[in-house]
């Protein structure tokens, strides 16, 4: 982590647009499986979303990692599976990650989530869709509750 | 269906699920607001109600994999010409409520559409079509009262006459009134910008203007309606007219409820009624109940605002409609006007909604007719609403002889709705109709602002090509001339209200 | 139509048949120039009078005040000496209007704000959708008898009935009152005939707190009037409240609400 | 400008980063006996033969490029205040401007008799764990006693099971986990422990190590002897104060630290598990021998070294317990130690396969257990953390889908639209 | 149209003095006049009662003529059933702003005499001059009775009360009873002829309001023989009136209970209150005169010979005040109209709906002016 000012972009929800549709959660499940397809990804990959949609009556807002200025994470982690790239942006190495769930216990807006299924176990969260260029949640917002933007 | 009356046994609509791409992602569980879906945690399944579902299609458009289609249930009842399905289970909710059946949007009835028995005329050989793409194409249109003639001074240049203020419309097409409380502060907020940016007009409908919606002022017209909701002075000064509602085409000569339980803070201040208490308006305007009552009122608005705001009189085009409209002429108003029987409503008695009021056309033939009889047509301006579809059906009305047209049901349609005719129950999967702040927020004002300003603009062209195809660059050539109009499939007595030529002729 | 200044702030309209508009425009005219109260005579039904005027202003009608007498009355004082017709204080927000003498039929309409005290008799339908929002809250009282339709469809404020010219054997109310009520609350000085009642409301014996709240409303017309509040007390009242704030809600069904079993 | 670290864990790499953020020239020099910066908590892994690279936290790539001089394998002895330089073993002398001690812990020895012998094991260094794997291959262990059912216990029986070992582990409560966990999360815990074939001896303890130099067998309290073919030692850590002593500084149970992690001798900062570290759930200083904590306060203290004033506002005792297949956390106060506290349990263990609970004292959440589904208990964390009244929503604690919209709404405008997610915006209370 | 009443709004005004007393026409003018904003400018008009004292003995026949020459088929129809007295154009003085709406049509007046070999079998004398009324009006183009009492006369136009007063020199009339309206027609033909009053015989009607029941009542009255060829309210109401007191011979308040019918509720009420035969009165009468019963806000003045009746509808939708000064009985829509005219009346009332205000002239009955409900 050096000290170059960061120029981070991410992704902002707005919770007065969000409608709880889940497209974020889908649309992320699917760009990051290997098939493409929603369908698959989640019966046949068996993978799972990295944003959360929390709705509680009419408050509802999509929740993804906020890559922190100073990440709880990137503290706790016990395997240096989290770094901080000099833009600011957390990475999350699911290779390098040995699921101790530090992350998970320590993310103040439950962003990092445990992977438990067959074998695997990681801990795994948005990575602002990396080498796709924008984020897939925000692209498939309906309503224009995800912004993607530089930070505030 | 246990513990449930066997009537509702027999659901019009049913939602087919494709149980391997559904990815239990409960999109469709959140999304329905009618309760017509659920997931059952023990089966790790999506299930449904079917006799909750009211065909909004919100599931079917929020479903990620396309897991789901609404259909008609295909069990019927007996096939009958006479007893339909409809006259069926009409019957059944009034037996088991004892109540008038409530329904919403405008008649569903296949009441003759007659916009779809006129065709428009175009040039061939003997005049040129006029290419709007290229050339200047007009579409500026003038509400309010204009005089008979003008008075000049003797430098011969300084006009004497003066004229009422008048409200300048990029396009013929304004939205129509619809009440904050019938539909959500999003959808005007969205009405207000487009018409802004547009450069038309939006109508508050009767429930006040919402203070965050002030800054619209020269773009809104403002409703007096019988239960006077929201009205004081600074509400009659916030806008660019005022219409006095007397009617509505999806129910004429009935008042409105908007129920208690929509009554939340942000409408109970609009409307200067408690939270929680019903908003009734009643059936007439009771300082109005004769024509010198209406011009009472008219004046009374003039007075308030120092005869600087045009006044409209809205109504419902009823059988008399065409006297009706000479009268609110003679009254004094700037503009009237006449909503068809197609109208659309967030409520309403399906018996009214279905069988009261007449078609626009003929209501829109009828009183331009008579305006031009009594020699009145320059002294009002007549708006025609209920049921237009698309922008031919503007430039049909304009044609048949109103100045202009309000939209209602469009704007709804741009903002999403399908038409699921549920729009009184406050559950509107669309965010439309209701205020629910979990659904209400659907409709994000920013989108549906651009939808809607997208929509005015596609119209505008459409207009803009067939008058241009007709030779004509500006709508005044088109107002009221049926002669560029033919019917097909119309009696002789249905073109003679009309006043338009059978195609051949 | 003759203006005279008879002081500083204080001008006098003389009316005759002139056509409201002159005279209406007149006084906004008047007040644009801050005159501070404006002593309208031999008015002969002129209508509107106080419309379009911000602010506080003291209008004084001499003569018959004609329709609408201040609709949308935005904070000027109206005093009425001599008889109003129809249309008194309609779709009012702020103000005062005394009218000493007696007042036509649909006065209060759709009333949000102000206080209109009628020293008479008011026609039928007075005080029809009344209403009220938080702090602002409308007071009709009248001092008279009432017709047909007093308080129907009301929604909110103060609706007070005094009947202090009534005769023995005379109803105090006409038939319908209340009919509709959703909201607000009625205050009848003696008893209304149960048969004049709407089925949306009920009647209660006045609580101390209500007491309070019409001994408190009741000195601006006592004032006004020159009737000891103790005089128009010395009667017991009947307080008219709606049963429910949603009189219809059982008035209408669809089949959602059945299948839902929301309307049971 | 010179930097001295001593220690090469959690700690010294917060250190680093702290300085680095706002000094990145002046050098860095980390001083460890250590010959790698491996991952503490990961070093009962060896066991299940975890990939060598995955047990390295910060890689020589990390020292390069924050220009971090490495002194390892020597041992800092003596802290020279006076010429304020660092005494190697080597007798070597390491000057230092600013100076941290960060030289963790050390395990707690019983003093019972033949816990001398060979084949007794502790685990808080790679090296023992790997001299522990080699002991068993050597001698073809099948019996493995294990002294503690703490966490390093647990996890050691866990996967000596995984190499097939026979464990008994021997626990002088009634219940594993005893100090961290509440009583039912205990009872999960041992549940799932027995399952692979542990097996427990509660209420007894080891008396005596028996064996010639070898550990062949123990005795327990109660007088009965276990066979043994090694012994492992996991009865916690203490703060290793031993260079901090030669410093002259105040020491009670652990290095005493201000807020700024200043020791109280001038220039000397302290962190990690050698020092006593206030809980924010109690409000007391006491040392919490946890990796997240350690470099928190390494951070601080680099931030604080390389100028920047900075405090270090206490951390919160949290559990992660990786090996077993169901995970299982805790944060704080999980057992109430009197009625002032309030407990809401969501217990579905048995039927869904997961259990939740949270303890609250003065509508302040103050600790919370979560087994089997984890995800998004960072927020509960996060309540204790920053002392939000929970009274609200107190019931919504323990459900599965409790979050952010259960929090109020400014704080969620705050955190999120303001993008409130600076060091100090978390930390202060 | 043609099944539809033609709708209109309107103020009205009437003066008994029920000594009989002849009253200038400029009190009536005066106070019309004054509620003119009531009005559009699409109709006025005036009825007086002892207007022709001289002639008190004929029949009054005002003829509006689109025409002059109209006047001759008029004279040989009147001259088939009437000895024609006297005739003439009624007096006009030109007012400018009439002409430009429409083209006043001519006036004539005849002061006529019943033929006795004119009548027909069982044909009463008014029989005779309701028949020949309808004749005019239906067989002579462009020519329309306006009235046809005696010693009374109706004038009203295309106009604003005030012009059509003027235009017919109104203030120089005196009568004992006077009717006028104002009208606000919601479109109108321009057409002098569908202004108000409307009469027949001696009866004179002006009313305000809209009957929305009319298709009822037309097709009611046509049974009796009335032709309903105005397509005015006014004029099925007045007809009904007719057919109720003239012809059915009912008791003035029984008229007035068949056609502003009470409520049910409060004919029970009636029956409770041990009122039992007015109970059995009113539910007679609803149950007989069904299709008599005005719906719609409306307010009426009729008058007559001996006075006036005004009556309201039965809610009370349309305003009315009467008021009394000494033996001068007001009625009007406004009580301004009132006060112009008579500035401190004796007493000022806003009566009750459906609650007839009958005034009649001193020598008719010993009765209060106010019928008590």
């Amino acid at each position: 982590m050096s000290g170059k000012k960061r120029k981070l972009m991410k992704v902002y929800p707005i919770e007065e647009n969000c409608i709880s549709c889940r497209y974020c959660e889908v649309a992320c499940t699917m760009v990051h499986s290997k098939s493409k397809d929603p369908v698959k990804a989640y019966k046949l990959e068996n993978l799972l979303p990295r944003a959360t949609v929390e709705v509680k009556g009419a408050v509802s807002l999509s929740l993804m990692c906020r890559h922190c200025k100073h990440p709880f994470c990137f503290d706790s982690c016990i395997s240096g599976a989290i770094q901080v790239d000099e833009k600011g942006q957390v990475h999350l190495d699911e290779e390098k990650c040995v699921g101790c769930w530090n992350c998970v216990l320590v993310c103040p807006f439950g962003a990092a989530h445990p992977y438990i299924r067959e074998e695997k176990r990681h801990s795994f969260k948005c990575d602002l869709c990396g080498d796709r260029g924008f984020p897939a949640c925000v692209e498939a917002c309906p309503n224009k509750a995800l912004v993607y933007d530089y930070e505030r | 269906m246990l513990f449930k009356k066997p009537q509702v046994a027999f659901y019009p609509f049913m939602v087919l699920r494709d149980d391997y791409k559904c990815i239990r992602c409960k999109s469709c569980v959140d999304q329905c607001s009618f309760d017509a879906t659920y997931y059952d945690e023990d089966l790790d399944m999506v299930l449904n109600r079917h006799e909750n579902c009211v065909n909004c299609k919100r599931c079917e458009a929020f479903c990620p994999t396309d897991a789901i289609k609404v259909i008609k249930n295909p069990s019927t009842f007996h096939p009958d010409a006479n007893w339909t399905a409809e006259a069926l289970r009409d019957i059944h909710t009034q037996m088991l409520t004892g109540a008038v059946i409530l329904t919403s949007t405008g008649n569903d009835k296949p009441i003759r559409n007659y916009f779809d028995h006129l065709l428009l005329d175009a040039c061939q050989v003997t005049n040129p079509p006029i290419d709007p793409l290229r050339e200047p194409m007009e579409l500026k249109t003038f509400i309010g009262r204009k005089s008979d003639q003008l008075e000049f001074d003797e430098d011969g240049i300084s006009i004497k006459t003066t004229i009422g203020k008048q409200l300048e419309l990029e396009i013929p097409v304004l939205f129509s009134a619809m009440s904050y409380g019938s539909i959500n502060l999003n959808l005007q907020k969205a009405m207000a910008r487009a018409a802004k940016e547009f450069g038309t007009y939006w109508n508050t409908g009767e429930g006040g203007l919402h203070k965050s919606l002030r800054e619209f002022k020269d773009c809104t017209i403002v409703q007096v309606a019988s239960g006077r909701f929201g009205v004081d002075l600074e509400y009659l000064e916030t806008s660019a007219a005022i219409e006095i509602k007397i009617g509505q085409g999806a129910k004429p000569g009935i008042g409105g409820h908007l129920p208690g339980e929509k009554v939340n803070e942000g409408i109970a201040e609009t409307r200067m009624i408690p939270v929680g208490s019903d908003a009734i308006s009643p059936a007439p305007h009771h300082d109005i109940y004769s024509i010198e009552d209406l011009r009472q009122l008219i004046y009374a608005l003039k007075e308030a605002t120092n005869y600087e705001k045009p006044v409209f009189v809205k109504i419902a085009a009823v059988h008399n409609v065409a006297a009706i409209a000479c009268g609110i002429a003679h009254a004094g108003a700037d503009a009237v006007v006449i909503d068809g029987v197609r109208g659309g409503t967030g409520a309403t008695p399906k018996s009214l909604r279905d069988h009261v009021g007449i078609p626009i056309e003929l209501a829109i033939a009828a009183v331009d007719d008579r305006l031009r009889k009594e020699g009145l047509r320059n002294e009002v301006s007549l708006i025609a609403a209920g049921g237009f579809r698309n922008a031919v059906d503007v430039l049909k009305a304009i044609a048949l002889g109103a100045d202009a047209v309000y939209i209602g049901t469009v704007a709804k349609i741009a903002a999403g709705c399908t038409q699921c005719q549920q729009c009184h129950t406050g559950r509107c999967a669309w965010g439309i109709t209701t205020n629910d702040p979990k659904l209400a927020k659907r409709l994000n004002p920013d989108i549906v602002a651009e939808n809607l300003y997208n929509l005015l603009r596609a119209w505008a062209h459409d207009i803009k090509e067939l008058l241009g195809a007709m030779g004509i660059n500006a709508i005044e050539s088109i107002k009221g001339n049926r002669l560029r109009l033919r019917s097909w499939g119309l009696t002789e007595q249905e073109n003679k209200i009309l006043g338009v030529l059978p195609a051949g002729m | 139509m003759e203006v005279k200044k008879i002081s500083d702030g204080i001008f006098e309209i003389t009316c005759g048949t002139t056509h409201y508009r002159e005279v209406n425009r007149k006084v906004k005219e008047l007040v644009a120039k801050g005159a501070e109260k404006i002593i309208l005579k031999s008015v002969y039904g002129q209508r509107y009078i106080g419309t379009g005027i911000k602010g506080k202003v003291k209008i004084e009608v001499y003569g018959t005040a004609g329709n609408d007498l201040g609709i949308f009355l935005y904070g000027p004082e109206i005093e009425v000496f001599g008889n109003a017709q129809d249309g008194v204080g309609n779709t009012m927000r702020d103000g005062k209007i005394i009218v000493r003498g007696h007042a036509g039929d649909v006065c209060g309409y759709g009333m949000r704000g102000g206080k209109v005290y009628i020293e008479g008799d008011v026609g039928y339908r007075v005080g029809i959708h009344m209403k009220g929002y938080k702090n602002l809250v409308p007071t009709f009282i009248v001092g008279g008898k009432a017709g047909n339709f007093f308080g129907e469809y009301m929604a909110g404020g103060i609706l007070i009935l005094l009947g202090l010219n009534k005769k023995p054997g005379e109803d105090i109310v006409g038939d319908y009152c209340a009919t509709g009520m959703h909201g607000g609350v009625i205050f009848v000085r003696g008893e209304v005939p149960q048969r004049y009642l709407g089925k949306e409301v009920k009647v209660f014996e006045p609580t101390s707190e209500d007491m309070k709240l019409l001994t408190n409303e009741l000195k601006g017309f006592s004032e006004a009037f020159n009737i000891p509040v103790e005089e128009i007390l010395s009667e017991p009242f009947t307080k008219i409240v709606p049963v429910s704030a949603r009189p219809y809600g059982r008035m209408y069904a669809h089949r959602w609400g059945i299948a839902s079993g929301l309307i049971k | 400008m010179k930097y001295v670290i001593v220690g090469n864990s959690a700690a010294a790499v917060g250190c680093i980063t702290g300085i680095r953020k706002v000094d990145k020239e002046s050098p860095i020099t980390v001083i460890s006996y250590e010959t790698s910066c491996y991952s503490k908590p990961m070093i009962a892994d060896v066991l299940v033969d975890i990939p060598q690279e995955k047990l390295i936290y910060r890689d020589e790539k990390f020292f390069e490029e924050n220009n971090v001089e490495l002194i390892l394998g020597q041992k800092a002895v003596k802290v020279n205040t006076d010429s304020k330089a660092v005494v190697l073993d080597s007798n070597e002398l390491v000057p230092y401007d600013k100076l941290l001690i960060s030289t963790g812990g050390k395990p707690f020895i019983p003093p019972i008799p033949g816990i001398e012998k060979r084949g007794v094991f502790t685990f808080t260094e790679l090296a023992s764990a790997f001299a522990f794997k080699n002991y068993l291959k050597e001698k073809g262990a099948e019996e493995v006693v294990v002294i503690g059912s703490g966490f390093i216990g647990l996890e050691v029986a866990y996967f000596l099971r995984e190499l097939g070992i026979k464990v008994k582990v021997v626990e002088l409560l009634n219940r594993v986990l005893g100090r961290a966990m509440d009583e039912r999360g205990s009872e999960i815990v041992e549940s799932l422990m027995r399952e692979k074939g542990v097996e427990f001896i509660f209420g007894n303890t080891v008396e005596e190590v028996l064996g010639d130099k070898e550990v062949s067998s123990v005795r327990l309290k109660s007088g009965e002897t276990i066979k043994a073919d090694a012994v492992v030692v996991a009865i916690g850590v203490r703060p290793n104060t031993e260079l901090a002593e030669t410093a002259g500084m105040k020491i009670n149970q652990g290095i005493v630290t201000s807020d700024r992690m200043e020791t109280s001798v001038e220039n000397i900062y302290a962190a990690g598990d050698c020092i006593e570290c206030l809980d924010i759930t109690d409000g007391k200083r006491k040392p919490i021998p946890l990796f997240p904590l350690a470099f928190e306060q390494g951070f601080v203290a680099g931030l604080n070294m390389a100028g920047k004033r900075m405090k270090y506002l206490g951390g919160i005792p949290l559990n992660s317990l990786k090996f077993l297949p169901v995970p299982v956390l805790n944060a704080g106060t999980v057992s109430p130690p009197d009625n002032s506290y309030e407990v809401i349990v969501n217990d579905q263990f048995d039927k869904r396969g997961y259990y939740r609970k949270a303890v609250i004292k003065d509508n302040r959440l103050v600790g919370f257990v979560a087994i089997g589904e984890i995800d998004r208990v960072g927020i509960l964390t996060n309540l204790i953390r920053q002392k939000i009244d929970v009274s609200d929503f107190k019931e919504r604690l323990v459900s599965l889908d409790f979050g952010l919209v259960d929090l109020p709404k400014w704080w969620r405008e705050e955190k999120l639209k303001e993008d409130r997610t600076a060091y100090k915006d978390w930390r202060a209370v | 149209m043609g099944c539809y009443s033609e709708m209109s709004g309107c103020g009205l005004a009437g003066i008994v003095n029920r000594d009989a007393k002849p009253i200038s026409g400029k009190f009536i003018y005066d106070s019309i006049t004054s509620m003119k904003e009531r009005g559009n400018g699409m109709g006025a008009g005036y009825a007086a009662y002892g207007i022709y004292p001289e002639m008190a003995d004929y029949y009054a026949f005002h003829v509006m003529l689109d025409d002059i020459d109209c006047e001759s088929e008029v004279n040989t129809v009147l001259g088939r059933s009437f000895r024609i007295v006297k005739s003439e154009i009624i007096p006009t003085k030109p007012v400018p702003s009439l002409y430009k709406k429409t083209k006043p049509p001519v006036f004539y007046r005849y002061f006529v005499e019943p033929r006795e070999d004119a009548r027909l079998p069982m044909e009463s004398e008014e029989d005779l001059v309701v028949r020949v009324v309808m004749t005019i009006n239906d067989k002579v183009k462009g020519a329309y009775v306006i009235s046809s009492g005696k010693n009374m006369g109706a004038f009203k136009g295309v106009g604003h009360p005030d012009e059509i007063g003027d235009f017919f020199e109104i203030k120089e009339y005196k009568g004992y009873i006077w009717l006028a309206h104002t009208r606000f027609p919601t479109n109108t033909p321009g057409w002098w002829g569908g202004a108000h009053p409307f009469t027949l015989l001696d009866w004179a009607i002006v009313h305000n309001g809209e009957i929305t029941s009319y298709g009822t009542n037309k097709r009611y009255v046509e049974m009796f023989g009335y032709r309903c060829t105005l397509l005015t309210d006014t004029e099925v109401a007045a007809y009904l009136f007719d057919l109720l007191f003239r012809k059915h011979r009912l008791p003035i308040r029984a008229v007035f209970m068949a056609m502003a019918a009470p409520f049910w509720k409060d004919i029970e009420h009636y029956k409770k209150t041990g009122l039992d035969k007015l109970y059995k009165m009113a539910k007679m009468i609803r149950t007989v005169y069904a299709p008599a019963m005005l719906n719609g806000p409306f307010a009426m003045l009729f008058a007559f010979k001996d006075g006036v009746i005004g009556f309201n509808d039965r809610i009370k939708l349309r305003p009315f005040v009467a008021a009394e000064k000494g033996n001068t009985v007001y009625m009007a829509s406004e009580e301004s109209a009132i006060r112009v005219i008579c500035e401190e009346p004796d007493r000022v009332w806003m009566p009750k709906a459906g609650e007839p205000v009958i005034a009649l002239l001193n020598h008719c009955k010993e009765e209060d002016i106010c019928y008590p409900a």
